[in-house]
C-alpha cells in the first residue's frame, strides 16, 4: 500500500516538471536555444497568484485570467529582451540573458513583496482524493492532466500542423525558414504565449497545492525542469512528459526505497540523468538518426 | 578600493580562463564548480590537516581537479551541446551532495583553518594563468582548439585527433580551476559545499559570456568588470542585483559576442602594429 | 510586357565589405533571366537582397509593381516570390515530404495532395524516401529536394541560384528542360548559373555581374557570341 | 596505392555501397562519376574513415584502413574537401591553409615548447604561401571562411586539402560551383599538383573536367561499379549514358 | 576602566549635548537583499531602534552612535569583503552577520583584524568556539535550546518514540538533526523510530510527500524536525495533509514570526525552544515592541513580529553602548582601545539583563540565556502549559 501510495507520489510530483520541462523543450524546439528564464514565469504566476488573492482579494476565477495574462506578457518581455535582439549565430547569448533576466525578475518580486515565502489562503479547497488507503491530491491530479493533455496537444501540432512545421523548421535555420515563407515573429511569439501558459498554470496549481509560493521557488524547479528536458531530448516533448515523470518517480524512490538514499535523492537525480546522457547522448527520446550529412 | 574586491577579481579571472579553455573547443561546461570545489578541499585538507606548504597544496590541488576533469572529459566526448552543459551541471551537483555527506572534510558544516591567499600571490596566479592561456593560444594546440570548436568532422581530417584535443582542454581547465578554487578556500579561511554550487558555475560563464567567448581577453574583462559592477552599485541598496541583471541583459543584447570579441583584439591589434603589416606586403605587390 | 521584378540602383553591403553597387535590374513576366558572373561578383548576394534576406542600403526593388526592398521575407515570399537559395538550405532534421509542405505552407489544402504529386512526378526519387530525414540525402538529391521545395510555394518569380550544382550532367540536363516547361507554364524565372552557356541558351535575356555591379545586360542570345563573356565566363571561345 | 576490396555499407536497409572494388594508382587521377545518390561521397567517407564499412577491406600502401580513426587516416597521408563545405568559418583564409597542415607537424601538446620544429615550419610557411598564391587569395587571405562566396569557399577547401602534404587527395565536387573559366583553372591546378606526385582520386559532375584531366574514370551505381576505363572508353559507354550522361551530345570538348 | 577618563571629560549632559567627541562608529553586517531579505531588514529596524534610543539619551560619553550598514546578501564573499572594510571605517564593533556560512569566514577575519564581531543569528555549533577571543555570538545554539525544551514536549505530550526529519543541504539544520537532536532523545531515553533509516529533506524541497508517506509507515508518536521554517512549514502542512497529526518539535529554523501564518491550520501542536518569543513577560521586551511593530508592519504586513534575531540585534547595541559608557570612553578615544573594551566586555558579559532576560556569554563566545518551551496558539507563539 505505502508503496502504491509512493508511486503516486512521484507521478504526481513528477508532473510538476514535467509541465515545466514541456515550456522548456517548446522554446529550444522552436529556437534551439535555452530560455533559462522560463522557470521565473512559474513563479512569477505563483506570486501573481498570491498577491491577487490574499492582497487584492479577487475571488480565484477573476484571478486565473489575470494571472494567464500576466505570464504571458511576462513571456514576451522575455522574448523581446533576450532572444529579439540576439542573432542564431549568438546561440550563447541568450543563456546569459535569461539568466540575468531571471535575475531581474526574480529580485524584482523580491524588492516588492518580500524575500520570504507567502502563504496563499485556500480560497478554493481542492479536496484530495482518497481512493481505499490511496491519497491523491488533486491539485496535483489536475497538474498531471493538463500535462498529459498538452503533451498530447503540442505533440499534435508539432507533427503535424503548418505552425508546428514552421516552429521545426524556423529551430533548423532561421534563413531557411524565412526563404519558405515563416513568418519568424509570429511563430516565435506564439511558441512564447504557449510555454508561458504552460507555466502560468504550473504556478497556479502549484500555489494552490502548496498554498506556499517563494520568489525562489523557481530556481529548484526549474532546474529540475532543465534536466527532465534532457532526459527526454531537446525538443521532444512527448520526452519531456516522460522524463518529468521519471524524475519524479526516481526522486520518490530513492526516499522511499530502504536503501539509505534519502540524503542522496539529489545525486541519484542527477546521476540517472548524467547515466542517461552516457548511454543516449540526445537524451531518452531524442533523435538518435544522424542527419548531419558530411 | 577595498583589496579583498581585487583578490576576488583575480580568483574570479582564473576561473573565467578555466570554462574559456573548455568553450575554447567547443564544449560548454556548468559544472566547473566542481572542479573549483575540488581544488579549494584538497588544496585546504592538505595545509590544514597535513600542514602541507601552501603552493604545494595548491599544485595537488590542482592536479586532483585536473584529473577529475581528465575522466569527466571521456563522457564528455559523446556529449555536446546543451546536453553537455546541462550534464556537467548535474555533475557539479552530484559532486555538492557527495561532498556535503562526507564526514572527514566536515560535511554541510564545512571546513576552516587555511589562509595565505594574499593580493600579492593572487597577481601572481591571476598573471601566470593568463600569460599560459595566452600563449597556449598562439601555440598550435591553441589552434587545434579552435579548430575543433569550429568544425570536429574537418578537424578530424586535418589529422587532428579530437579525442585528445578535447580531452586536453577538460583536463587543462579543470586544473585551472581547481587553482582558482585553491585560492578561494585559502582566502575565505572556511569552505562548504554550497560555495561551489551550480550558482558558482554560472557566474563563471556569465563572466565569459560577458566579456566574450571568443578571447582570453574576454574572460578577463567579463571577471573583472562583473566582480566590480556590484561594488560600484552597492548604492543602489536592494535594486543593486536588479541593475545587475538589466546591465547584463542590454549587453548580451547588444553585444552578443561579448565585450571583447575576437575582432576586438585584433582591431587593436592591428593598430598597433600597423606600421610593420604594411611593408611586407607593399613590398609583394611590387613584385 | 509589364516588368514583375525592377531592381532599381540597389546597394548592399556586408558590415563594412560593400557587396553590391548600384545594381539595375529588370524581368519582365514570363521571361527566364540568366544572371552570370564569376565567383564573389554578388550574384548570391543580389537575390539574397531581392528575397529580403539582407536589407539594400539604397535603391529599390519592386516586385509586381509594390515596393518590396523593406518587406519581410516571409511577405514576399507570400507574395509568390521564391528563392531558392545557392547551399540548398535544407531543413535536415524534417523528413522529406516536411520538407515540401514547409515549402507549400501557402497553398489551399485542397492543392497540397495535388502539388506533391507533382513534385514527386518530376523528382520520384523524392517520394521514395518521403519519410527520411532530409539530412541523409545524397548533395544532389538534396538539391532536388530544394527546387522541389521551391516549386511547392507555387511561385509566380523564381529565383534559382545554381539549381545545377552537384547534380549528375543527366538530371542537370532535366532541371533545364523542367526551367523551360516552367517557362512555357508562365512562371517567370530569373536563374543564377555557373553553367553560363547552358543557362544563356534557356534565357530570354542575361545580366552579367561583376565586383557588385551589373556590367552588362543584353539578349541572352547576343551574349552568347559576346567575345568577352566567351573569354571571361563561357571557359573560352574554342567550344563554340 | 589504394586498394578497395569487396567494399560494403548500408544505411537503414539501404545498400549504399555494395561489394566495390577500386584500385587507385599512385600518380594518377582517378575520376569517380556516377548518378545522384550513387554512393560516391560514402565512398570517400568509407576510406577516410568517417564511416566504418560493413565490410571489406580498404588499404593504403599495404596499411589496411578499416579500424583506424580519422585523424590517424589523415596522417598517413590522405586528405580531402568535403561536398557540403566544411571550413573552420570564424577562421580566415590563412588559418584555414594552416590548419591544413595538421598531418604534417604535431599540434600536441609538444607544440607548447618554443623553438621545437622550427625548420619545419619555415618550410611549411612556404608552402602556404605558395598555395595562396596559386589559389589566387592573396588579397582575402586575411579574411573570415564565412565571408567568401560559395565558389571561393569551395577553392579554399581545395587549397586546405593540397596544404596537408598528403599523397593522396580526395576532391568530391571541387569544381561545383565555379564557372567554366574556373574549373579550367581548376583543371590547371590539379594537374599541377598531380605534376607533383600527388595521387588525385576525384568526384566530379562536370564532364569538362572529368574528362580532360582523368587518367582513369570509374563509374560507379548503386553502389557498384559499372564501368571503368579511359575518359574516352567511358564517354562512350552505353550503360554509363543511360545512367548518367544522357544521349551524347556536345559535351565533346 | 575610570581611571583612563581624563578629569576635564567628566560627563555632564549638556556636553553630550553638543556631542563635541566623535562619533564612535559601529559596523553592521545584515542581509538587506538576497535570500535573508525579509529578515535583514526587521534585524536593521531593531538595531536603529537600539542607536536612536542611544543618541536620543544622549550617546555615548560626549558621542552620537553612528551605524554603518553593509549589506552581505547573505553571500560569504561579499561578507569577507564587507567586513575588512568596516575595520577601515574604524567602526568600533561588527554586529552581524546574520548566516553562519558568513560567521564562519567573518569571524578569522575579525580575530586577524582584532576587532570585536557579534553575530545576532548564527546558530551553527562551534564557529565562536574555533575564533577566539574577538567573535561572538548573542544567539544560542540549538544543543542548549533542545536540552530544555525536548523533556518538556514529551512530557506534555507523553510521547516516548520519535522520528528525526532534517535538512541536509542546511548546514545548522543538519547539525542538529544528526548531532543534536539524537543525543537529546536517547539522553532522555526515548526511542528513535528512523534511527538506521535517516530522513532528510532539503533546503528548496516543496514537494514532502514522499517522506511524510515514509515516516507515516514508521508510526511514530511524535515527530522532531530540524529544518527552516519556510521547509517547515511545507513539511507539517504535508504532515497532517496525509493524516500525520502527532505533535512536533522543531529546532532553531523553524521558529520565526512568520511560521505560524505559513503553516496555516497545520500549526497545532507544534513546539519549539526559544529564548524570546513575543508575549515574553518583560517590560523592556514590550517597550521593545512598540517601537517595532510599526515600523515591520510596512515592510511585512503578515510577520510583524520580532525575530529572536532582531530582537538580538538590539540587544547587541545596547550591550556595546553599555560597555563603552561604563568605560567612559567616547569617540576620541583610541579605536584599538574601543575595541578592547568592548572585545572584553563581551568575554565578561555575565547576567545582562536586556530584552529576553539574564544572558551571559559562555566560554565559547555564544550566548546562555534563559530557555522557553512555546508552541503555537492563535496563529501566535506562547508558552507550552
Ligand atoms: N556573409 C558574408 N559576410 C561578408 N561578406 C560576404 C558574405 N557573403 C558574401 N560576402 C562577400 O560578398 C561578395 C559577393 O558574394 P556572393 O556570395 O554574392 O558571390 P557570388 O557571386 O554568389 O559568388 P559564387 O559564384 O561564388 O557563389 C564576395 O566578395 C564575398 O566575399
Ligand atoms: N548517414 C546516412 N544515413 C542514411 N543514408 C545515407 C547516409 N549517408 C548516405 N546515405 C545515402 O546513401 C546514398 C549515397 O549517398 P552519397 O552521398 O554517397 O551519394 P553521392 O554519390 O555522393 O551523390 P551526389 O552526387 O548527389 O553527391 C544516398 O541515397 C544517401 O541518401
Ligand atoms: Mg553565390
Ligand atoms: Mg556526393
Amino acid at each position: 500500500m505505502e508503496l502504491i501510495q509512493q508511486l503516486i507520489n512521484g507521478l504526481l510530483q513528477g508532473s510538476l516538471y514535467s509541465l515545466l520541462a514541456i515550456g522548456f523543450t517548446l522554446i529550444f524546439g522552436v529556437l534551439s536555444m535555452m530560455n533559462l528564464a522560463h522557470s521565473e514565469v512559474f513563479m512569477t504566476s505563483g506570486i501573481m497568484v498570491y498577491i491577487l488573492i490574499d492582497k487584492v482579494h479577487l475571488p480565484l476565477y477573476a484571478a486565473v485570467p489575470i494571472v494567464l495574462a500576466g505570464s504571458i506578457a511576462l513571456g514576451m518581455v522575455i522574448e523581446l529582451v533576450s532572444f529579439r535582439p540576439i542573432r542564431r549565430d549568438y546561440h550563447y547569448a541568450p543563456l546569459a540573458s535569461t539568466i540575468a533576466l531571471g535575475i531581474v525578475i526574480s529580485e524584482l518580486v523580491v524588492n516588492l513583496s518580500g524575500s520570504d515565502a507567502k502563504s496563499v489562503p485556500s480560497v478554493i479547497h481542492l479536496s484530495n482524493l482518497q481512493i481505499g488507503e490511496v491519497l491523491i491530491s488533486s491539485p496535483q491530479m489536475i497538474l498531471l492532466l493538463v500535462s498529459l493533455v498538452s503533451m498530447l496537444g503540442l505533440s499534435y501540432i508539432m507533427k503535424s500542423t503548418k505552425l508546428g512545421r514552421s516552429m521545426r523548421a524556423l529551430s533548423e535555420s532561421e534563413t531557411a525558414a524565412k526563404l519558405l515563407g515563416v513568418h519568424v515573429r509570429f511563430v516565435v511569439v506564439s511558441t512564447f504565449v504557449l510555454a508561458s501558459l504552460l507555466a502560468a498554470v504550473a504556478g497556479m496549481l502549484y500555489a494552490i497545492r502548496f498554498e506556499t509560493v517563494s520568489p525562489f521557488m523557481g530556481t529548484m524547479v526549474g532546474l529540475k525542469g532543465l534536466a527532465v528536458m534532457i532526459i527526454g531530448g531537446l525538443g521532444n516533448i512527448r520526452g519531456a512528459m516522460i522524463g518529468g515523470i521519471l524524475m519524479g518517480l526516481l526522486e520518490v524512490m530513492a526516499i522511499a526505497l530502504p536503501l539509505g538514499l534519502t540524503e542522496y535523492a539529489d545525486a541519484v537525480v542527477w546521476g540517472m540523468l548524467i547515466l542517461i546522457l552516457l548511454f543516449r547522448p540526445t537524451g531518452l527520446m531524442g533523435s538518435s538518426v544522424q542527419t548531419e550529412r558530411v | 578600493m577595498e583589496q579583498s574586491i581585487f583578490i576576488f577579481a583575480g580568483i574570479n579571472i582564473i576561473l573565467a580562463l578555466s570554462l574559456y579553455v573548455t568553450m575554447a573547443t567547443g564544449q560548454l561546461s556548468l559544472g566547473h564548480g566542481a572542479f573549483m570545489a575540488l581544488g579549494a578541499y584538497v588544496s585546504s585538507i592538505l595545509t590544514v590537516h597535513f600542514s602541507i606548504p601552501l603552493v604545494l597544496s595548491f599544485l595537488a590541488g590542482a592536479a586532483a581537479a585536473a584529473l577529475v576533469g581528465f575522466a569527466i572529459g571521456f563522457p564528455a566526448l559523446r556529449i555536446k551541446g546543451i546536453y553537455l552543459a546541462v550534464g556537467t551541471l548535474g555533475f557539479n551537483e552530484m559532486i555538492e551532495v557527495v561532498l556535503r555527506n562526507v564526514d572527514y572534510i566536515g560535511g554541510a558544516s564545512g571546513l576552516s583553518g587555511m589562509s595565505g591567499t594574499t593580493l600579492a600571490n593572487v597577481a601572481v596566479g591571476t598573471v601566470v594563468v593568463l600569460a599560459a592561456v595566452l600563449y597556449m593560444n598562439r601555440t598550435r594546440l591553441g589552434w587545434a582548439f579552435k579548430a575543433v570548436e569550429q568544425d570536429e568532422v574537418a578537424a578530424q581530417s586535418m589529422g587532428l585527433n579530437v579525442t585528445f584535443f578535447k580531452i586536453c582542454a577538460f583536463t587543462i581547465s579543470a586544473g585551472i580551476a581547481g587553482i582558482a578554487g585553491a585560492y578561494y578556500a585559502h582566502y575565505m579561511f572556511f569552505i562548504d559545499p554550497q560555495s561551489f554550487g551550480f550558482h558558482t558555475s554560472l557566474l563563471i560563464l556569465f563572466y565569459v559570456l560577458i566579456g566574450g567567448y571568443q578571447t582570453p581577453w574576454g574572460a578577463v574583462t567579463g571577471a573583472f568588470l562583473l566582480t566590480l559592477i556590484p561594488e560600484i552599485f552597492r548604492g543602489l541598496e536592494e535594486w543593486r542585483l536588479v541593475v545587475y541583471g538589466i546591465i547584463i541583459v542590454v549587453m548580451m543584447a547588444v553585444r552578443p559576442q561579448g565585450l571583447i570579441s575576437e575582432k576586438t583584439v585584433k582591431t587593436i591589434r592591428s593598430r598597433f602594429a600597423r606600421k610593420q603589416r604594411q611593408s611586407p606586403s607593399s613590398i609583394s605587390s611590387l613584385r | 510586357m509589364t516588368a514583375i521584378l525592377e531592381v532599381k540602383a540597389a546597394s548592399a553591403a556586408y558590415g563594412q565589405i560593400q557587396a553590391l553597387r548600384d545594381v539595375n535590374l529588370d524581368v519582365y513576366e514570363g521571361e527566364v533571366v540568366a544572371l552570370i558572373g564569376s565567383n564573389g561578383a554578388g550574384k548570391s548576394t543580389l537575390l539574397k537582397t531581392i528575397s529580403g534576406i539582407i536589407r539594400p542600403t539604397n535603391g529599390e526593388i519592386r516586385f509586381n509593381g509594390a515596393p518590396i526592398h523593406q518587406e519581410q521575407t516571409h511577405v514576399i515570399v507570400k507574395s509568390g516570390l521564391v528563392h531558392v537559395p545557392e547551399g540548398r538550405a535544407i531543413l535536415k532534421r524534417m523528413t522529406i515530404e516536411d520538407n515540401l509542405l514547409t515549402g507549400g505552407m501557402y497553398a489551399s489544402k485542397h492543392d497540397t495532395p495535388h502539388l506533391l504529386a507533382h513534385v514527386y512526378d518530376i523528382f520520384p526519387l523524392l517520394r521514395d524516401r518521403r519519410q527520411h530525414p532530409a539530412g541523409t540525402l545524397s548533395g544532389g538529391q538534396q538539391q532536388m529536394l530544394a527546387i522541389a521545395r521551391g516549386l511547392m510555394a507555387q511561385p509566380k518569380l523564381l529565383m534559382l541560384d545554381e539549381p545545377s550544382l552537384g547534380l549528375a550532367p543527366l538530371v542537370i540536363k532535366e532541371i533545364f528542360g523542367l526551367i523551360q516547361t516552367l517557362k512555357a507554364s508562365g512562371m517567370t524565372i530569373l536563374l543564377v548559373e555557373q553553367n553560363a552557356r547552358q543557362a544563356l541558351r534557356i534565357a530570354d535575356r542575361g545580366y552579367v555581374i561583376e565586383n557588385g555591379g551589373i556590367k552588362l545586360a543584353d539578349r541572352a542570345n547576343a551574349l552568347l557570341h559576346n567575345d568577352m563573356i566567351l573569354q571571361a565566363y563561357l571557359g573560352g571561345a574554342h567550344s563554340a | 596505392m589504394l586498394n578497395i576490396q569487396n567494399l560494403s555499407k548500408r544505411f537503414g536497409g539501404m545498400d549504399v555501397i555494395s561489394g566495390l572494388n577500386l584500385h587507385v594508382k599512385a600518380g594518377r587521377i582517378h575520376s569517380i562519376i556516377g548518378p545522384n545518390g550513387a554512393g560516391k561521397t560514402t565512398l570517400f567517407n568509407l576510406i577516410t574513415g568517417l564511416y566504418k564499412p560493413d565490410s571489406g577491406d580498404i588499404r593504403f600502401e599495404q596499411t589496411l584502413l578499416n579500424p583506424l580513426k580519422p585523424h590517424r587516416i589523415a596522417k598517413l597521408g590522405i586528405s580531402r574537401n568535403f561536398q557540403n563545405i566544411r571550413l573552420f568559418s570564424h577562421m580566415t583564409v590563412e588559418e584555414n591553409l594552416r590548419m591544413g597542415q595538421g598531418t604534417q607537424i604535431s599540434f600536441g601538446l609538444s607544440s607548447l615548447i618554443p623553438y621545437l620544429h622550427g625548420n619545419k615550419r619555415q618550410s611549411l610557411e612556404g608552402e602556404l604561401e605558395r598555395v595562396l598564391d596559386l589559389l589566387c587569395f592573396e588579397r582575402k587571405r586575411d579574411l573570415p571562411a564565412s565571408q567568401l562566396s560559395y565558389g571561393e569557399q569551395k577553392r579554399l577547401e581545395i587549397g586546405r586539402a593540397v596544404c596537408s602534404g598528403a599523397k593522396l587527395i580526395l576532391l568530391d565536387e571541387p569544381a561545383a560551383g565555379l564557372n567554366p573559366e574556373e574549373s579550367a583553372q581548376l583543371n590547371e591546378f590539379i594537374l599541377t599538383i598531380r605534376d607533383h606526385g600527388v595521387t588525385v582520386l576525384l568526384i566530379e559532375h562536370d564532364m569538362s573536367v572529368v574528362m580532360k584531366i582523368s587518367d582513369i574514370v570509374t563509374v560507379i551505381n548503386f553502389g557498384q561499379k559499372i564501368a571503368e576505363g579511359t575518359p574516352q572508353d567511358i564517354r562512350h559507354h552505353p550503360a554509363v549514358l543511360e545512367a548518367y550522361l544522357g544521349s551524347e551530345e556536345e559535351e565533346a570538348v | 576602566g575610570s581611571a583612563d577618563t581624563k578629569p576635564a571629560s567628566a560627563p555632564s549632559a549638556n556636553q553630550e549635548k553638543t556631542a563635541t567627541a566623535k562619533p564612535i562608529k559601529i559596523g553592521f553586517l545584515v542581509p538587506k537583499t538576497g535570500k535573508g531579505k525579509d529578515y535583514g531588514e526587521k534585524e536593521e529596524i531593531a538595531t536603529k531602534i537600539a542607536v536612536d534610543e542611544i543618541n536620543a539619551a544622549g550617546g555615548i560619553n560626549g558621542s552620537k552612535l553612528e551605524l554603518v550598514t553593509e549589506d552581505t546578501a547573505g553571500d560569504n564573499k561579499q561578507a569577507v569583503l564587507l567586513t575588512r572594510k568596516l575595520e577601515k571605517e574604524n567602526v568600533v564593533a561588527i554586529s552581524g552577520p546574520h548566516f553562519s556560512g558568513e560567521a564562519e569566514v567573518t569571524f578569522p577575519i575579525a580575530n586577524e583584524l582584532k576587532i570585536p564581531i557579534i553575530s545576532y543569528a548564527s546558530a551553527k555549533p562551534g564557529i565562536s568556539a574555533a575564533n577566539r577571543p574577538w567573535a561572538f555570538r548573542n544567539s544560542m545554539t540549538d544543543d542548549k535550546l533542545l536540552s530544555t525544551a525536548l523533556p518538556v514536549f514529551a512530557k506534555h505530550y507523553n510521547v516516548k518514540k520519535f522520528a528525526v526529519i532534517y535538512d541536509e543541504k542546511d548546514a545548522v539544520s543538519k547539525s542538529a538533526g544528526v548531532d543534536v537532536l539524537p543525543v537529546a532523545i536517547e539522553k532522555n531515553g526515548f526511542e528513535w523510530v528512523n534511527k538506521s533509516n535517516p530522513l532528510a529533506i532539503k533546503t528548496g524541497d516543496t514537494d514532502y510527500s514522499a517522506i511524510v508517506t515514509k515516516v507515516k509507515g514508521m508510526k511514530p508518536e511524535a515527530i522532531a524536525v530540524s529544518v527552516l521554517y519556510q521547509e517547515g512549514a511545507g513539511l507539517v502542512k504535508e504532515l497532517r495533509r496525509q493524516g500525520v497529526n502527532v505533535p512536533i518539535i522543531g529546532t532553531v529554523g523553524i521558529y520565526a514570526s512568520a511560521f505560524p501564518k505559513l503553516a496555516g491550520e497545520a500549526a497545532k501542536d507544534i513546539v519549539v525552544g526559544t529564548y524570546w518569543y513575543p508575549e515574553i513577560d518583560r517590560a523592556q521586551a514590550q517597550e521593545f515592541l512598540k517601537k517595532f511593530e510599526p515600523e515591520a508592519v510596512k515592510l511585512t504586513p503578515d510577520a510583524s513580529k520580532p525575530d529572536p534575531y532582531a530582537v538580538n540585534a538590539y540587544d547587541n547595541i545596547q550591550i556595546i553602548a553599555k560597555q563603552l559608557k561604563d568605560a567612559g570612553l567616547n569617540g576620541d578615544s583610541d579605536v584599538k582601545k574601543l575595541r578592547e573594551t568592548v572585545r572584553s566586555g563581551w568575554e565578561k558579559l555575565k547576567d545582562y539583563e536586556g530584552t529576553q532576560g539574564k544572558m551571559t556569554i559562555d566560554a565559547e563566545g555564544d550566548g546562555v540565556k534563559e530557555v522557553h518551551t512555546v508552541t503555537i496558539k492563535d496563529g501566535n507563539y506562547a508558552p507550552l502549559k
